[in-house]
């Protein structure tokens, strides 16, 4: 008996030593992590805002927006924080993006990509590519944006959750106001528009009779042809039959069959009277 | 105020663990004899199963319980069983542990090759292998299946070609004497005296002279020279009774190719390379 | 049930513990020497990373974060699987002598099996919950384990083949490992949770 | 040279070549494998592990004659656990890019087994002084293993040294260089591994060490 009393003590003995010495250890360095991690946001802010004096944090859904204004309560730009799925999980990254919507900075902050495959997305070379554009510019992979052969995965993923977190951007802090389509109000003819998909702009060209879309058809694209066959002629029969763009997209090929209906969308819209 | 539920916390999970282990290790408890434990600290320890049990505790085991002799483990040799003796409390009588030899002294400058083998690096699969490479059936490949074997490193291949027993570490164990496939370690009390017909094969005469320089060729001249008939033909191969042999020399004589030798004078590792390099002398 | 099978494919293939996480390396080195033993220590890590998983996340949760303690989170962790460890083999040697004999010896060395701490680490880290965390260390242990049975194999050939002897034991083993690893990349980017 | 100091001298050296633990020994394979990307990584991880291992085998060997041997183990343990904690978040609050990059391996310094087979097999042994010279013998061998395999790996697979801080890193064959992407991943690091050990083998039957 006295035995086990002796072991058990012991435990306890190391075990209490233990916990007070973490606990003064952590009390030390508890204030000074989270000084550190506060400062080091502040000094990213500072790069890309110079003097800039507060900031405000808003959420919208999963993306994290931070509001920078100046000394006299003036919007100096948006940071953004947002996650991509990358090849191999999340890739977290900040979007500086200035008063006029225009980008400044592309920071991407942890990610797990291959080593010297998709971490080209951390180059210069690939981030540049991104800088000075605004909600007004296609941002899309093929396009405006060189997507990287062997990193297409990586590239690709960060070109459509930029073009996705800059379009949340306009729509919520910049007052870009986004037409809605009548199709009753579209006269009668044959409209082509187009719109970004996965790898590159899809363009379409959408005939509508007497206020009713009768046929679509999409006459450029760059997706994978084994993918594309998942939501190509799946969704442009969804759009006829409910004659409204609200269809659900959530194919084999979620972001083509997007990029099918806002191609639609972007036809009939330049068309309306 | 942390401080407080830090040291709880540790303090309580501490206890708990202690608490546990302790009450798990007297509930649990497995009666374990001291005396086992004592024994199989006394054997070597290397696991090799010459004395027939899986193992040295379950070898320790048996015998505290008197189902085996502290003699048998043979690696041990006389210290064991004395430690043994001494623990278990009784007179063992000692006994002297075995040497393995190898019959066979077709090195690789005596024993030609019949083709140039590149496979496994194994005797069992050179040996199944088309017969094996040399012109000779029985003879000793000399992969070392049984240097692989040793855990006394007691047996090292030499540069001949042969494996090489040190007497001194050999334990008499018996693995190296199994893990030949060709079965060319006997073991042998151990001792110099007597003489010894170091081949193997069973091949005619004509076969065994047209392969090996030194195997033995069935001639039967030993067998009719020696004054005390302890040399009998064991099929194709003359085999000599240790216990018969008086020692006086007379088969080596007579052996046309030298296949017998005393045991004190077995060809050695330096022996062969140098009979080799006189050979070389001579032919150049 | 979909997270769950992700976790089981991504944990067993994708992300092998010991190909591409390096955990329990040195087990993998240690006991791959023969197909017997590499089978008898898979065994023993299933059973003691499932159960070890088990108790620290309970702790974990339960314990730790209400208290505002995470930073205890190492010490906690160790003391169970340690403790865990001992109190099995104690608890087997008495109930199941043959089952002792053959995951006996290869108890002590799961405390200093890195990956079972990996596993009760990256289980609280991701954020798992109760079943997803035993099912991820389940993964865990059976990705251990396949890459543990798979070297048994090789190295049992690799025993007979002829090669330079400076690279004969750890060394050729290990470069077989990175062979294995390669094979294992094709997996890679398949899946992500 | 006094007896004692020549004594320290054998403690000292013994973990830096003849017994070093990784060439030697086999052991703390997993953070080797893991943190070597980066020179810079794997020296962090090396310092790392080398203060866990002398703070603890101070204490341990302080503690060797009060705690008793059937939960030896768990103590051991716990002390080296407290010190891997200290260490995590030393590191976390004035070693960030570090912390960040060594991730998970850092509180896995609790299960090396070159931390834990150096206070069984010494610290709970001998005195504390010995004790001291041959944890930091043992780290520094431990070190040299990480630095030297870190190395091979950076320079191969990176075409660097001292990244991955751009600021830092010194590229040292030019812009043209294609690095070997292989090294940078798992499989390169047993590779390297394996071959950096049959290198190390033919030495030391060279020079019979």
């Amino acid at each position: 008996m006295r035995d086990i009393i002796r072991l058990s003590l012991t435990l306890a003995l190391v075990g209490i030593l233990s916990a007070g010495l973490l606990t003064v250890v952590h009390g030390i360095t508890e204030p000074i992590i989270a000084e550190r991690q506060e400062e080091e946001y502040r000094q990213a802010l500072e790069s890309y805002f110079p003097g800039f004096a507060s900031f405000e944090t808003e959420e919208i859904e999963d993306d994290r927006f931070d509001l920078i204004y100046d000394g006299d309560g003036n919007l100096k730009g948006i940071m953004s924080t947002s996650v991509a799925m990358g090849y191999e999980g999340d890739i977290v990254y900040n979007l500086a993006v200035d008063a006029e919507g225009n980008i400044v900075g592309l920071r991407v902050v942890a990610h797990s990509e291959t080593p010297g495959i998709g971490d080209v997305i951390t180059t210069e070379s690939f981030k540049e590519q991104f800088y000075g554009k605004s909600f007004d510019d296609p941002i899309t992979a093929n396009e405006d944006i060189d997507i990287v052969s062997g990193a297409t995965v990586s590239t690709v993923a960060i070109t459509n959750s930029v073009r996705r977190v800059i379009g949340v951007i306009g729509e919520e802090f910049m007052g870009l106001e986004t037409i809605e389509v009548d199709i009753t109000r579209v006269p009668d003819g044959v409209y082509e528009g187009s719109a970004p998909g996965l790898m590159g702009p899809i363009v379409v060209s959408v005939e509508v009779r007497g206020g009713e879309i009768v046929d679509i058809e999409v006459l450029e694209h760059e997706e994978t042809p084994t993918y594309f066959i998942e939501a190509y002629p799946l969704i442009p029969d969804l759009i006829i039959e409910n004659q409204h763009f609200d269809v659900d997209t959530k194919t084999g090929a979620t972001v083509s069959a997007e990029g099918i209906v806002n191609a639609v969308e972007d036809a009939l819209a330049g068309a309306m009277e | 105020m942390l401080i407080v539920y830090a040291i709880l916390a540790l303090g309580l999970m501490g206890l708990l663990f202690g608490l546990m282990l302790a009450v798990a290790a007297r509930i649990f408890a497995v009666e374990v004899d001291p005396r086992v434990e004592a024994v199989k600290d006394a054997v070597p320890g290397a696991n090799c199963g010459a004395c027939g049990y899986a193992g040295c505790a379950k070898f320790a085991e048996a015998v505290v319980s008197g189902e085996a002799k502290a003699n048998d483990c043979i690696p041990g040799g006389e210290e064991t069983v004395k430690a043994i003796a001494e623990i278990l409390g009784g007179d063992i009588e000692t006994s002297v542990s075995p040497v393995a030899t190898l019959f066979c002294i077709g090195d690789c400058f005596k024993a030609s090759d019949r083709f140039v083998y590149d496979g496994v690096q194994d005797c069992a699969v050179a040996g199944e292998f088309n017969d094996g490479f040399k012109n000779c059936s029985y003879g000793c490949l000399g992969y070392g299946n049984c240097v692989k074997v040793c855990l006394f490193d007691a047996i090292y291949m030499g540069k001949h070609g042969l494996p090489v027993v040190d007497e001194e570490k050999c334990t008499g164990c018996g693995l190296c004497a199994s893990a030949c496939p060709r079965e060319l370690i006997q073991m042998l009390p151990p001792g110099e005296e007597g003489y010894l017909v170091l081949c193997s094969s069973q091949d005619r005469g004509k076969t065994v002279s047209r392969a090996c320089e030194v195997g033995c060729i069935a001639c039967k001249a030993c067998v009719k020279v020696c004054p005390v008939e302890a040399i009998e033909m064991d099929g194709k191969l003359a085999v000599i009774d240790l216990e018969k042999c008086t020692d006086c020399g007379d088969c080596k004589e007579k052996c046309p190719p030298g296949t017998i030798h005393r045991r004190s004078a077995i060809p050695s590792e330096a022996d062969a390379l140098a009979a080799a390099a006189e050979k070389t002398a001579e032919s150049a | 049930m979909e997270t769950l099978l992700s976790i089981v494919f991504i944990y067993i293939f994708v992300d092998n513990f010991v190909l591409h996480r390096f955990f329990g390396v040195c087990p993998f080195l240690g006991v791959s020497r023969k197909m017997d033993t590499a089978i008898g220590m898979s065994m023993a890590v299933i059973f003691v990373m499932a159960m070890a998983t088990l108790v620290t996340w309970l702790l974990y949760t339960y314990v730790l974060v209400p208290f505002n303690l995470s930073y205890l989170q190492i010490v906690t962790f160790i003391l169970v699987i340690a403790s865990l460890v001992q109190l099995v083999e104690i608890v087997l040697r008495k109930i199941s002598p043959t089952l002792y004999q053959g995951l006996g010896i290869f108890l002590p060395l799961i405390t200093t099996n890195c990956a079972v701490m990996a596993v009760a680490l990256l289980a609280v880290r991701q954020e798992f919950s109760l079943v997803e965390s035993v099912v991820f260390a389940i993964a865990a242990a059976i990705g251990f384990s396949l890459a543990l049975v798979i070297m048994a194999g090789i190295r049992e050939r690799l025993e007979l083949a002829k090669m330079p002897d400076v690279l004969q034991g750890s060394a050729v083993t290990l470069i077989t490992a990175g062979i294995l690893s390669m094979a294992f990349l094709g997996f890679k980017g398949m899946l992500s949770l | 040279m006094s007896k004692e100091t020549s004594l320290y001298l054998k403690d000292f050296t013994r973990g830096i070549l003849k017994e070093n633990p990784v060439f030697v020994a086999l052991l703390g394979m997993c953070p080797l494998l893991g943190v070597t990307g980066f020179i810079v990584n794997g020296f962090g991880m090396g310092m790392a592990a080398m203060a866990v291992l002398v703070a603890s085998s101070l204490v341990v060997s302080l503690l060797r004659n009060y705690i008793p041997p059937q939960v030896r183990i768990p103590c051991f343990i716990a002390i080296i656990a407290t010190f891997v904690t200290v260490i995590d978040m030393v590191l976390q609050a004035f070693q960030p890019v570090l912390y960040e990059a060594l991730g998970v391996f850092v509180p896995l310094i609790v299960a090396n087994c070159v931390i834990l087979g150096r206070l069984e097999a010494f610290s709970s042994k001998k005195p504390v002084a010995r004790s001291f010279f041959d944890a930091v013998g043992a780290g520094i061998g431990f070190t040299l293993a990480l630095v030297l395999l870190a190395a091979v790996r950076e320079i191969v697979g990176h075409g660097t040294i001292l990244g991955p801080d751009p600021e830092s890193a010194i590229h040292l064959f030019g812009p043209n260089f294609e690095p070997m992407a292989l090294f940078a991943l798992p499989p390169g690091a047993f590779i390297a591994l394996g071959l950096l050990l049959a290198v190390v083998n033919m030495l030391m039957k060279r020079f019979n060490i």
